[in-house]
């Protein structure tokens, strides 16, 4: 097992368990921290790839993804305000609205 | 002995940052209390920003950690400081899909971890060609060469964030108002 | 415009001015045009047909315009003059003009007066259209077109219902019969590249013949010629034919159209020459047909179902002609007919007239001091038909007979002996109506014999010219004169001896049934009665004629409706084709219901279902990768 | 102005009308009506103008525009007239102005937005036929459901949701199947030749082996056979004939429904003609089965307008009987069947309109002895019952009597060189549906016309002068039709040759069509 595997099963475990995080969670801001750790472990896996194929493109959508990290937090953190505003909870049970 | 440990440390350092991203990852999971869950992210965060400076790029660990760290996990952080602490959402953690997402989430790991074990056993360690990282300077050169699209792109996005997150903002005032 | 052209078009514009501004310009506008341009039209004809004889028999031939032009083969609208055609346009334009001038008096106090005349008039177009026509195509625009007449005509007093009803059925037993019609020219055309009739007679007088059965093609338009000449088994309509005004059945239901089936079959002798099934099949259902309705006219008590029968019965007598060969024979027939059966017509629409609209013979009687004129006319037509010598009736039904008996294609004594017995049916049944019309004692309604009146003179003048035409008709050899163009068949020597004998019979036979209707209905009438009595079940059975209207709505029409209603409206539209397309909708909606419980809301189950599903994708690829 | 230029004028004229209507102040309905009627006039008669300049010697295309649309794809604005489709582009344009006139005092509501949808659903129809481009003629073929849909959804009948979504549902699922078979089509033309078109003309060229056409053709004839409609796929127009207004009728029987035989006869079989030859017995079986079907239906209908919808049903099915002839007077004849249907249904439809506005019901059996109370109605009617029913000397006879008599013809010949008596069974067949047709629109005309007066709303004013007029030019044209046609088809018979010769596979047009795909 070298050091590029460990890496990616690294990645792989980051990423499972930010999803694990997002569906068993129940508070939201924690689902958000999550889907950043799910971030993560992709650009784990995008830097390795890169690393092993010594290219730069992998660092470029690393960069890319840090952006749209940021300006994914930019807007779920007023909107998760503004849902607490209106229910006056965090508990994403309750916000199941939309049913078919 | 400590000659060959010194010779394979920046290896050692590795795997030393990899179990500990990991393990503070799986805490996330685990912990209760939101601001505890945000540390436990903002130290994955570093570890991983460790595990870039070994490999090299060290212009990405510092962006790790100034991006990441220094500001989406602020942000975050502000939010939770924000957020009533008496909401029923902390005391219970776990929602109806624990054993199911759990279950399935491990599924996904064990898939994955399967292919990768299948498909790169017998790729040899190419490893990096020849001191292998490129420095800022090439990064720069390649984002305005070639990517200056995706870089303006990238400015867009922001741009447009900025203009939801106001939006957002103006919807609450209005509300209020 | 050349000269046939005027002569078929003379009436077109008598319908349409009648038709657009007749009735505004007031009665007379509308007599003088009704009745002139026919009248110019039959000078036309007597000075083409002079023309006729002056260029030494060569047909006049005139086009008036391509109709239409599809690759190689053109449609022209063109007209053709010979002596068939000649005689056959005589008659319509003369006993046409005559029985216009008669509706003159006839119609003086209806309401749609102009009306009537542009029917007439549009009648006469299409009639002149099917006897000119070169080209079987004209011959069909005509043929469809004297329906379209009688169908306007029958159902002239539309706000009757029954009288609407009568004139669709004769409409439907006509397009029935034209489907044949249309089967036939479709098999000539397919075979002969043509719908010209000259091309197709002389294609057929050749040798070699033409690649195709001609009896197929004598069938299908014998199909067609049942239709329109009211022979079994599409003669219903004709009877009932007899809601329209009298004139009109005097016209078009006795002396001109109901001879078109006669006229066309005698335009393409050369076809029917050689086709022996056909020809026989013709002679049998004329046959048949001829004593059929001969039987039922026994038995009829309305005066025009009477003589409607008797028309029937006479076309059934043509046919047997056609059918042994005797083309000119038929022809003559059809000369004949036309004299004295509108003139018989126009007698009874004289009485129906004189009885202010009773039409029922058992009602009548001891007419014959009171309208004279009507009886005189009514007797010399009766006489002719019976076949008394030496009136028109006389002669044709002579040579039928003879043919019937010795024509070498077709005749036999079988033919001769039905035929006989149909006339010796027919003088006992129109004599009988002249007896319960004219003579005994009045069974009229006294309110209605109080006002029995003789009709006016424009009415009369034409029985009298009618009747005049039926007694003399019959001296002028038509047969003799069609021989060039339509050849007699060949009688075997061993018959010839037999001709005089014949019509001494013939006479006999005529005679004879006066005799009977004399002494049955003769004095009380008891003896009627008693025969009545005494074939009671007969009686019903003739007098309600066979029940056949009750069979073929039993037959055809209902099972057609049901199967309409119940089978394709009821089964096929509604349960099967948009049930199926019910049932589908139905199973997206409770698909969607279905998969719509997926949907809970709960973004967490999103999530997993999203988990769960990239998993199964990713066991998927790593198995096929 | 040069007569491609003027073509062009034809087809947009429409949509300027629609700007120009959205130009007028809300309320001012009447100006919106004259408005509509003026430029259905022009158009009418910029449209005439072509056809009379339309060269009845000259084979292909005239007036044509082609100019790029989308250059990657190969997509061409290419729009002309040829045979197939001038008699066609003029029988649109003459209804044009009698839908406007029609619907003058029946129309009451959102005026503005009826006169526009009428003139986008005139703009499309006319698209559909010009175009010469398989992309351009797609777009304009979808774009005729969208008014369709909002007249009978708007100002339909009470069930006119039950029939809008059947109606579009029935075509839309049609069209996509003809989609997929488009997009093969121009795809296998790339593969062949290495160019991307969409013209027709290089369509044609495309050989394929005979079992991928019959599915190419199976798409494109479910999408045709839906907007004829052929039995079994009709069960929408009875509907949607019944719930759409007078004008949305008129429109749909009229020129709608010649879609999708004039598709058939542009497309579905010159396209395929190897599998269109092994279809054709199916072909005529089912218009058999439709002109029987129809007329049985119609039998026993008790609203007005279903009755004359089933007709429709069976008298389109003498058109694909002539179509599937490949007879020349089958062609001719099926040609002019389709602009008769389009003058008589279009007028039956327009006089059911005009009674029903005066007595507000389509059930047969509250009318009767309509002759005495409106005689100049009853004038019209019978002539247009009779001009359905296919009597001579009205258009119907001309249409009915050269398709059966082609179809007759070719079946025959086929017979009697050896070949199956199935079609020969079939043209025999569809005789006999002369004496259906007869039967059901007499029977319509007696029960309506004859017997006592029987009116809802007595009394009943007869017809005004607007719509005399609208009438007397149906009646004019149908009987213009019925007593001299040969100037109309002499227009069109250069196409019927050329799609002869596609379908029924001339040697030449094999040879053509070798040296095409090899180049």
């Amino acid at each position: 097992m070298d050091k590029t595997q460990v890496l990616l099963a690294l990645a792989v475990a980051l990423f499972a368990l930010g999803m694990i995080g997002v569906v068993v969670r129940r508070n939201v801001l924690v689902m958000l921290m999550c889907m950043e750790l799910m971030l993560n472990g992709v650009n784990l896996s995008l830097v390795t790839f890169a690393h092993q194929a010594a290219s730069n493109v992998g660092a470029v959508l690393v960069f890319l993804v840090f952006v749209v990290a940021a300006a994914e937090i930019a807007i779920a953190i007023p909107i998760v305000l503004l849902l607490v505003r209106s229910k006056r909870t965090l508990d994403l049970a309750s916000y199941s609205d939309l049913k078919g | 002995m400590i000659e060959r440990l010194l010779a394979n440390l920046d290896t050692l350092l590795l795997y030393l940052f990899a179990a500990c991203a990991f393990v503070s990852a799986a805490l996330m999971i685990v912990l209760a209390q939101p601001m505890r869950v945000a540390l436990a992210l903002i130290s994955t965060m570093v570890f991983l920003g460790g595990i870039y400076g070994l490999l090299g790029v060290h212009f990405i660990a510092a962006f790790q950690v100034l991006i990441y760290v220094g500001a989406v996990m602020v942000f975050m952080v502000y939010a939770i400081m924000l957020l009533d602490v008496r909401d029923p959402a902390y005391q219970r953690r776990y929602s109806r899909y624990l054993v199911p997402g759990i279950l399935a989430g491990v599924a996904f790991f064990a898939a994955l971890a399967w292919g990768l074990a299948r498909e790169f056993a017998d790729v040899a360690e190419g490893g990096p060609a020849a001191g292998g990282a490129f420095g800022i300077q090439q990064f720069a050169a390649a984002f305005l060469n070639e990517y200056w699209l995706h870089f303006e792109l990238t400015s867009v996005l922001l741009v447009a964030a900025v203009v939801a997150a106001l939006a957002v903002i103006n919807v609450s005032r209005r509300d209020r108002g | 415009m050349g000269q046939l052209t005027l002569i078929v078009v003379l009436p077109l514009l008598g319908f349409l001015l009648n038709g657009l501004a007749g009735d505004r310009l007031g009665k007379g506008f509308v007599s003088a045009v009704g009745c002139g341009l026919p009248a110019v039209s039959f000078l036309l004809t007597v000075k083409c047909f002079l023309d006729l004889a002056a260029g030494g028999d060569a047909p006049l031939v005139e086009t008036a315009y391509t109709w239409a032009a599809v690759g190689d083969s053109a449609f022209a609208v063109s007209f053709w003059f010979d002596r068939l055609a000649a005689v056959m346009t005589l008659i319509v334009t003369g006993v046409g003009t005559l029985i216009h001038v008669y509706s003159i008096g006839y119609m003086h106090a209806d309401r749609s007066y102009a009306r009537y005349f542009a029917y007439l008039n549009l009648f006469l177009f299409f009639m002149l259209l099917l006897v000119l026509g070169k080209s079987l195509l004209v011959l069909f625009v005509g043929w469809e077109g004297v329906g379209l007449a009688s169908y306007l005509l029958i159902g002239f007093w539309f706000e009757d219902m029954d009288k609407a009803r009568a004139g669709k059925k004769a409409f439907i037993a006509n397009r029935i019969g034209d489907a044949g019609f249309l089967l036939g020219m479709f098999v000539l055309y397919s075979a002969l590249g043509t719908l010209e009739m000259d091309r197709i007679n002389a294609a057929f007088s050749a040798s070699p013949l033409p690649a195709v059965s001609a009896s197929l093609i004598g069938v299908l338009l014998f199909v067609g010629a049942t239709g329109k000449s009211a022979q079994i088994p599409l003669y219903v309509w004709l009877p009932d034919a007899m809601a329209g005004p009298t004139p009109v059945s005097a016209l078009i239901h006795a002396a001109t159209m109901v001879t078109a089936g006669v006229y066309m079959v005698a335009r393409l002798a050369p076809v029917y020459v050689h086709a022996p099934e056909a020809s026989q099949l013709v002679a049998f259902v004329g046959a048949l047909t001829a004593i059929f309705a001969a039987t039922i006219a026994i038995a009829q008590t309305d005066i025009k179902k009477v003589l409607a029968y008797s028309t029937v019965s006479q076309l059934g007598f043509m046919f047997v002609a056609l059918g042994v060969g005797a083309y000119g024979v038929a022809v003559f027939h059809v000369y004949t007919h036309a004299f004295f059966k509108a003139c018989l017509f126009l007698g009874a629409g004289s009485v129906i007239h004189a009885l202010s609209g009773e039409q029922d013979i058992r009602k009548m009687g001891g007419l014959a001091r009171k309208i004279p004129v009507t009886f005189v006319t009514f007797l010399v037509a009766t006489a002719a038909i019976a076949g008394i010598p030496p009136l028109a009736g006389f002669f044709s039904k002579d040579e039928i007979l003879w043919f019937a008996f010795a024509s070498g294609r077709g005749g036999s004594t079988l033919l001769w002996l039905v035929m006989s017995a149909t006339a010796l049916l027919t003088a006992f049944y129109m004599f009988r109506l002249l007896w319960l019309t004219f003579f005994g004692r009045s069974r009229m309604d006294p309110e209605v014999e109080h006002h029995v009146h003789e009709s006016p003179l424009s009415m009369t003048a034409v029985l009298a010219v009618l009747a005049l035409l039926s007694a003399v008709g019959g001296f002028l050899s038509i047969p003799h004169f069609l021989e060039p163009q339509l050849p007699l068949p060949a009688v075997p020597e061993a018959l010839a001896r037999y001709q005089t004998p014949l019509v001494a019979v013939a006479v006999a036979i005529g005679l004879a049934g006066l005799a009977a209707a004399a002494f049955v209905y003769g004095g009380t009438g008891e003896r009627a009665r008693r025969l009545a009595q005494r074939f009671a079940g007969v009686h019903r059975v003739l007098y309600d004629k066979y029940y056949v209207d009750e069979l073929y709505d039993a037959v055809l029409a209902r099972p057609l409706l049901w199967v309409s209603e119940k089978v394709f409206l009821g089964l096929g539209d509604r349960k099967l084709l948009d049930g199926t397309l019910n049932g589908m909708a139905a199973l997206a909606s409770r698909g969607a219901g279905l998969l719509g419980r997926v949907q809970i809301g709960s973004l967490q189950f999103y999530a997993f279902l999203v988990l769960a599903a990239t998993v199964a994708v990713i066991l998927w690829s790593w198995r096929h990768v | 102005m040069s007569d491609a230029a003027l073509l062009n004028v034809v087809l947009w004229l429409p949509v300027a009308g629609m700007l120009a209507i959205a130009a007028l102040p809300k309320g001012a309905d009447d100006a919106v009506r004259w408005l509509a009627f003026a430029v259905m006039v022009a158009q009418l008669l910029a449209t005439a103008a072509l056809y009379g300049r339309f060269d009845p010697a000259v084979a292909g295309l005239q007036f044509e525009t082609r100019v790029p649309w989308i250059p990657d794809w190969g997509v061409h604005y290419q729009i002309g007239l040829d045979g197939y489709n001038v008699l066609l582009v003029m029988l649109t344009a003459f209804l044009g102005p009698l839908v406007v006139a029609g619907a003058f005092s029946a129309i009451r509501q959102d005026v503005k937005l009826f006169h526009a949808m009428v003139f986008l659903i005139q703009f499309a129809m006319l698209g559909t036929f010009v175009a010469q481009d398989l992309f351009v003629f797609y777009v304009f073929w979808e774009t005729m459901l969208i008014p369709m849909f909002v007249i009978i959804g708007v100002w339909g009948g009470e069930r006119r949701i039950y029939a809008t979504l059947k109606f579009v549902l029935y075509t839309a699922f049609g069209s996509i199947l003809m989609l997929a078979a488009v997009i093969y089509l121009v795809w296998a033309l790339y593969q062949a030749s290495g160019e991307v078109s969409f013209a027709f003309a290089d369509l044609y060229r495309v050989a394929l082996p005979v079992d991928v056409q019959a599915l190419l053709l199976a798409a494109f004839a479910l999408s045709f056979a839906i907007k004829v409609p052929m039995v079994p796929l009709h069960t929408w127009l009875p509907d949607a004939h019944v719930e759409a207004p007078t004008a949305g009728s008129v429109i749909l029987a009229g020129v709608l429904l010649k879609m999708g035989t004039y598709g058939f006869m542009k497309l579905g079989f010159p396209l395929f003609p190897e599998a269109t030859r092994l279809a054709i017995p199916l072909v005529m079986a089912l218009s058999v089965v439709s002109i029987v079907y129809g007329a049985c239906l119609a039998l026993v209908q008790t609203d007005i307008k279903k009755i004359i919808a089933y007709s429709s049903i069976s008298h389109l099915g003498y058109v694909m009987l002539g179509l599937a002839s490949l007879d020349l007077l089958g062609i001719q004849g099926a040609v002019i069947q389709m602009v008769s249907h389009g003058l008589t249904a279009a007028g039956l439809f327009l006089m059911v309109g005009m009674i029903y506005e005066r007595c507000h019901t389509r059930d047969l059996a509250a009318y009767g002895g309509l002759a005495k109370a409106l005689p100049v109605y009853s004038v019209f009617f019978m002539i247009l019952t009779l001009a359905s029913v296919g009597l001579p000397t009205t258009s119907g006879f001309t249409g009915e009597f050269l398709v059966l008599a082609g179809a007759f013809r070719s079946s025959w010949l086929a017979f009697q060189a050896g070949g199956s008596g199935f079609n020969l069974a079939m043209a025999s067949l569809a005789v006999a549906g002369v004496v259906l047709g007869a039967l059901y629109m007499l029977w319509f005309a007696q029960r309506f016309l004859f017997g006592a007066a029987k009116v809802p709303h007595a009394p009943v004013p007869d017809l005004n002068l607007r719509e005399k007029l609208v009438l007397a030019a149906i009646v004019a044209a149908v009987f213009a039709l019925g007593l001299y046609p040969a100037p109309a088809m002499e227009k069109t018979e250069l196409a019927a040759k050329e799609y002869q010769r596609l379908v029924a596979g001339a040697p030449a047009a094999k040879q053509a069509r070798a040296e095409g795909s090899a180049r």
